[in-house]
């Protein structure tokens, strides 16, 4: 044992990033700050894809859904299978998505409806026992390789702004898309039966009863609205990330954080959550790379120490 | 999976060879040299380096099979674990082969950080190791022992070339980026070595957590740096991705790209058009022009159904390695210091071209630079002959 | 209630003896796996204090285990500092520490908020570790030796050698287990039961439960700390993955497959867990799935664990039947 | 004139709009059983709640002891000497009646980080614990688990908790809900026995049960204080006869 050598974090100091002093970094253009708004926003969109539908879950059903990541997960394998069956991008959505609502409600129906009752701790375990199996059929299914999906044909391209900067057309796309979701979304929940309930059951789940509404169901719409939200996120964002097996698991935590942040149960704080951390994100991978990952969380932990349930909870 | 015929795990086996059971019980070397030996597979059967696994066992029973099913005229009884390239479990992993199954060699594996501390177990249990992939300098550098053979590359050595590439292409200014772990800093610290020395300069250094493959904000701030080149390493999903932002940034063709081949090798296909014109330095390319690549290209396929890589080429040359040594001591597995200076002389006429091992265990091999046109690896020549790896702090 | 009160303690003592036996009989590769599953024990124990006794659902224990195991690492690594006693300070100072601060944030929200805030600064431990390059980066590092205690130049305690490491390990189990015995029967431990019965309650009798929830987190972590360092040990080896939120789950799960709130479950889950991934990995590389389908069926099917029908007494029931009642909102907590 | 025991100024606390109490200003005498009457919604039970601690008031102070209490967390308020019991029972189910009561009886130990000793080696908490089951009328079930006793032993129980934490002041919202004839009859008795010797402020519905147990009373009318009197006084008071026993009649 002795003679083992030394840990290998010994060599080089690390925080040493810039070779180049930082008098030397260069003077970053009007286009350069935009385009990384841009990056920051369009992640932010994404995120809050995905937060919604968990803060949602969290919120109206009182569930910690671990899975909720495993569903984006599927939403890209799906795209990027259908996608290569159908050879239509468009088609892989509209197929995809109902199919893993299909998947989430029939999981809803055989797994959760026997937990509603139980403690917390039983749900999140069973939320985690999930993952493994999402993930594992997923390997027996598709392979653990990677897969690329490409573009389609019309969002290919991007917009020139500088002779080197340019902004790729299908991310504004996936801005658009999640702008539009988040709408239909806010639209649902303000001023539909079912957004009543959503909000009834958001704020308090005996008032839901008193109201004289079926728990049940308004239980598996949600969880369904959830789960198609995550797939959705995982499909349109496909073509820009690679599909991989980690791809849910980081997706969740990252997901947790802004839900923590935004405050359980609220929509408006999930969006507001995204943005924060799509563009904490992508300003800390610039001027802090080394405490890039560590950067979100720093600043979950300081509004939790304001807040501790977060900026917009319920209540 | 891997579709090969051969034994999934030790109990299928035993279940199935009243043999194995016969030898697995007996005590070894009652009766001279044993009829069969036990190879040991540690290699990621899950995970996202799954494909990686399955090619480097089917290149090694493929080379198994051109050899009669024997190396050095023993038979061989292989036992499976999957790794699942998870450091925290691969002591546990290899101690279960060394310890539990008792096997004679062990070959392995695809990951770092996990081949590191396997390989530690390997020098604290004295047992013949042949490192397929991982190609962290350590392992033939500070962990290098008798007992430990590699016959893949260091990270150095996948690099360092690229270095000579680039400033003649005469770029002058490079970007660097790769992931914030230990083989992506050595594979970057491999090209700056050369590339400073040859007088050329660092723009910027990003290294992104591993394994984040969101890289739009590092490569709107390349595309404001201006840099003549960028150099880079990722692998499987990184790879893929930053290839395709690369492209869909805009900054394909104009802001050329280097790395070592990994960057490109097993993801042409999924990349498409955005990887033309990316050059890589790496030990071997699917294309190079030489008998034994060309037969084994052919009989990988026919075997498994799949396009070989430069993974299966490891665990075929990792065969051809251990058969030497074998035949040198005629099957005798405890023989271990003659099989060593045996191993340690080979040399391997590998799909790759020629190569030798230097006194560390690492392969003493040609680079080559490749190009990727029109969605194949062209190979434009050697970047490095017959290339060593400094092996410094190697005290074996 | 009564006869659970002599069974468990008997079963941990047959356990304890099965163990310290062990190695006269078992093969070596089980005696190395009997080492890891004490040490898992012992930071299952942990967590049962807080999930089992107390009801706060911590998903982000590896963080205090993995704490204290990277602080040994680079104090053996890059101080060469190998004495035992000074290594033990300084790791569960450096867990006792995160737990204090983990818990003060977390310990005023309840229910899946306290859930999803300990996953999530449990997260924020793995990224400090993964990312600064200090620590050793992704794929973590190995110890250049092993602690041992020394007087002068005679050494006492050489945890480099197997079966020293192993007893000392069995001793920290039975150590820990006649701890958390102790702090559970003192008035301390009354309250902690109070609170996961009926927290409001307990504060209206006069008790500050903020207080008593963020010492027991403490203690807890302190408690993992020790187990983490004794993994790190153990293993030779440390790395982010150690710090993971997967690790908190897996833990977790092995606290309920054995029985929360017993202290002997979790130990008997830890056997169960190991023992079943070590079997299930050689019949197939899917492993994963019948680990999944498994959790699953005890979430389902086994709520009170393995020593379920022993450490009956209901209470474990009742308190599930109790929750519901709570909405989300109150299950928000008050802050 | 007794000494005031507990005072409130002006105490007020909204809900959005609603002023479920409105500056209420009360002095509450040493070693006297203080009534709180009102109709549904007068806020008896929010003032309580302020009382004890369990909500923060909007506006106002309250001193007890001359001391002024009015942001101080429920379980200091406990440790002055104020004790509550709920009008929904609020115990431990799946805990024996004494160790429901041991949890109060704990709340008077100096310190709190008590590690070492088993609970069961402070015979001064036993004692205080076991009092408060004689005092509550539980002592022949203190081994019995608390989810199995009649609705009318766990209101005994959630008054002998309280006892146990020994407090000079008791404040009883609705000690006789939910409660069949006879049931209600053993707590009234058990009330009145403990009126003999504590400071009491109950909250209760049954007219002749609070006119039998409390000597002064206070009559509240949507958050507001009405009047405040002897027992004879509210009786013969026109305006709470208009107020509240007219409807109660109606009823």
């Amino acid at each position: 044992m002795a003679s083992l050598p030394p840990l290998r974090s010994g060599e080089g100091s690390g925080w040493g990033q810039y070779p180049a002093s930082p008098g030397e970094r260069v003077r970053m253009d009007a286009a350069y700050y935009l385009i990384q708004i841009l990056n920051g926003v369009q992640y932010g969109f994404l995120l809050f894809l995905v937060a919604s539908g968990l803060t949602l879950i969290f919120g109206i059903m009182g569930i910690v859904n671990l899975a909720h990541g495993a569903f984006y997960m599927v939403g890209a394998y799906l795209a990027f299978w259908l996608d290569s069956v159908t050879g239509s991008f468009t088609l892989a959505l509209l197929i995809g998505v109902p199919v893993s609502v299909g998947l989430g409600l029939a999981i809803e129906r055989f797994g959760f409806t026997h937990l509603y009752r139980r403690d917390h701790l039983y749900q999140v375990l069973f939320t985690f026992g999930l993952i493994l199996v999402i993930g594992e059929l997923r390997s027996i299914l598709w392979g653990n390789d990677v897969y690329g999906v490409d573009v389609p044909p019309l969002l290919a391209g991007s917009i020139p702004l500088t002779e080197t900067q340019s902004y790729p057309i299908y991310r504004l796309f996936i801005s658009l898309a999640c702008l539009a979701t988040a709408a239909g979304l806010t639209g649902l929940i303000r001023y539909t039966k079912l957004g009543m309930m959503i909000r009834a059951g958001a704020s308090n789940r005996e008032m839901v009863q008193v109201l004289g509404l079926d728990v049940n169901r308004l239980f598996m719409v949600v969880f369904g609205i959830g789960v198609g939200l995550a797939a959705f996120a995982g499909m349109i964002a496909a073509p820009v990330n690679s599909v991989h097996p980690g791809m849910g698991d980081e997706i969740l935590i990252i997901s947790f954080v802004v839900v923590v942040i935004g405050g359980v149960g609220s929509i408006k704080g999930a969006f507001f959550g995204a943005m924060l951390i799509g563009l904490a994100d992508t300003f800390g991978a610039v001027f802090l790379p080394e405490a890039a990952g560590v950067v979100v969380y720093a600043l979950m932990a300081l509004v939790l120490v304001w807040r501790p349930r977060g900026l917009f909870a319920g209540g | 999976m891997s579709d090969t015929p051969f034994v999934a795990n030790r109990r299928q086996f035993l279940a199935t060879t009243a043999a194995g059971v016969a030898v697995a019980g007996l005590p070894r070397f009652a009766i001279g040299a044993p009829k069969r030996i036990k190879v040991g597979l540690m290699l990621p059967y899950s995970g996202t380096y799954t494909l990686l696994g399955n090619n480097i066992t089917d290149g090694f029973k493929l080379r198994l099979a051109e050899l009669g099913e024997k190396l050095g005229g023993v038979e061989v009884e292989f036992v499976r674990v999957d790794d699942e390239s998870s450091p925290p479990k691969a002591k546990d992993n290899a101690a279960k082969l060394i310890v539990k199954d008792k096997v004679d060699v062990l070959i392995g594996t695809v990951h770092s950080g996990v081949a590191e501390a396997m390989v530690q177990v390997a020098r604290e249990e004295g047992t013949l190791t042949i490192v397929p992939n991982a190609g962290s300098n350590r392992i033939t550098r500070e962990l290098c022992a008798p007992n430990i053979f590699r016959t893949s590359f260091s990270n150095w050595q996948a690099n360092h070339p690229c270095g000579d590439v680039v400033l003649k292409d005469g770029h002058r200014n490079v970007a660097l980026i790769s992931w914030n772990y230990a083989a992506g800093k050595e594979m970057l610290d491999g090209f700056k070595e050369s590339f400073v020395a040859g007088g050329g300069k660092i723009a910027k250094e990003f290294l992104p957590d591993f394994p984040k493959d969101e890289f739009q904000a590092y490569l709107t701030e390349i595309a404001a740096l201006k840099p003549d080149a960028v150099y880079t390493f990722f692998s499987g999903g990184g790879a893929l991705k930053f290839i395709k932002d690369y492209a869909a940034a805009g900054l394909q063709g104009k802001i050329p790209l280097y790395g070592p081949g990994f960057l490109t090798d097993g993801v042409l296909a999924a990349a498409g058009p955005a990887a033309e014109g990316i050059k890589t330095t790496l030990h071997y390319a699917l294309t190079l022009d030489n008998p034994v690549n060309v037969k084994f290209r052919e009989s990988f396929q026919k075997a498994t159904g799949r396009e070989a890589d430069v993974f299966a080429v490891q665990g075929y040359d990792a065969a051809s390695l251990l058969a030497q040594g074998l035949t040198a001591v005629k099957g005798d597995i405890g023989a271990k210091k003659a099989l060593y200076a045996a191993m340690e002389k080979a040399e391997i006429d590998s799909p790759r071209g020629k190569f030798t091992l230097s006194k560390s265990h690492n392969p003493v091999q040609d680079i080559y630079l490749r190009q990727v046109k029109d969605g194949k690896e062209v190979v434009l020549g050697v970047a490095a002959k017959a290339l060593n790896d400094p092996a410094t702090g190697c005290k074996a | 209630m009564q006869h659970q009160k002599l069974a468990l303690p008997l079963l941990f003592a047959a356990l304890a003896v099965g163990i310290a036996l062990f190695p006269l009989v078992g093969d070596t590769f089980y005696i190395r796996l009997v080492a890891k599953i004490v040490v898992l024990g012992i930071l299952a124990m942990s967590l049962d204090l807080l999930v089992g006794y107390t009801g706060l659902i911590s998903l982000g224990h590896a963080a205090f285990s993995g704490t204290a195991g990277y602080v040994a690492a680079a104090l053996i690594n890059k101080a060469g500092i190998l004495d035992l006693p000074t290594l033990l300070a300084a790791s569960l100072t450096a867990s006792g520490l995160v737990a204090l601060v983990i818990g003060w944030i977390s310990v005023r929200t309840t229910g899946i908020y306290f859930i999803m805030i300990t996953l999530a600064l449990g997260q924020m431990v793995f990224f400090f570790f993964h990312d600064v390059s200090f620590w050793g980066g992704a794929d973590g590092v190995n110890l250049a030796d092993k602690p041992a205690v020394a007087v002068g130049e005679t050494v006492l305690l050489d945890l480099s050698v197997r079966i020293n490491f192993y007893y000392t390990a069995l001793a920290c189990l039975v150590l820990v287990y006649l701890l958390l015995t102790m702090v559970l029967h003192a008035p301390f431990g009354q309250v902690l039961r109070g609170i996961r019965i009926n927290e409001a309650r307990t504060k209206a009798l006069g008790h500050d439960v903020q207080r008593y929830k963020l010492a027991c987190f403490v203690i807890s972590g302190l408690i993992a700390g020790l187990a983490g360092f004794l993994e790190v040990v153990r293993g030779g080896f440390i790395s982010p993955a150690h710090v993971n939120w997967h690790e908190s789950a897996m833990v977790l799960i092995v606290v309920i497959l054995g029985g929360m709130g017993t202290l002997v479950g979790p130990v008997v889950g830890a056997f169960a867990l190991v023992l079943l991934e070590d079997y299930v990995a050689d019949l197939t590389d899917h492993w994963k799935l019948v680990i999944g389908l498994f959790v699953i069926g005890v979430v389902l099917f086994l709520p009170d664990g393995l020593i379920g029908p022993l450490a009956k007494g209901g209470k474990r029931r009742l308190c599930l039947f109790r929750r519901p009642k709570e909405t989300p909102r109150e299950s928000i907590g008050d802050a | 004139m007794r000494e005031t025991i507990l005072e409130t100024r002006n105490l007020s606390r909204t809900f959005g709009g609603l002023r479920a109490v409105a500056g209420a200003s009360l002095a509450f005498e040493k070693g006297v059983v203080h009534a709180v009457l009102g109709p549904n919604g007068a806020g008896k039970t929010t003032l309580i709640n302020l009382l004890s601690g369990d909500l923060p008031p909007s506006e106002g102070m309250i001193l007890f002891k001359g001391q002024d209490v009015t942001h101080m967390p429920v379980h200091k308020r406990v440790h002055l000497g104020i004790g509550r019991s709920y009008q929904k029972t609020n115990i431990f189910p799946e805990l024996t009646c004494l160790d429901n009561c041991w949890l109060g009886a704990q709340a008077r130990l100096p310190g709190w980080l008590n590690l070492m000793r088993p609970a069961r080696g402070y015979p001064a908490v036993r004692d205080r614990a076991e009092r408060a089951l004689v005092l509550c009328g539980l002592d022949h079930r203190a081994d019995a688990v608390a989810a199995t006793l009649s609705h009318g032993e766990m209101r005994q129980l959630e008054i002998g908790m309280m006892l146990a934490t020994e407090p000079d002041l008791l404040l009883l919202d609705e000690p006789l809900a939910g409660m069949g004839v006879e049931e209600s009859w053993r707590v009234i008795d058990l009330l009145k026995r403990l009126g003999s010797d504590h400071t009491m402020i109950l909250i209760e519905h049954d007219m002749d049960a609070v006119f039998s147990i409390a000597q002064r009373i206070t009559v509240m009318v949507n958050g507001t204080v009405l009047e405040t009197g002897s027992v004879e006084e509210i009786r013969s008071s026109p305006a709470v006869r208009e107020a509240y026993l007219g409807e109660e009649h109606a009823a």
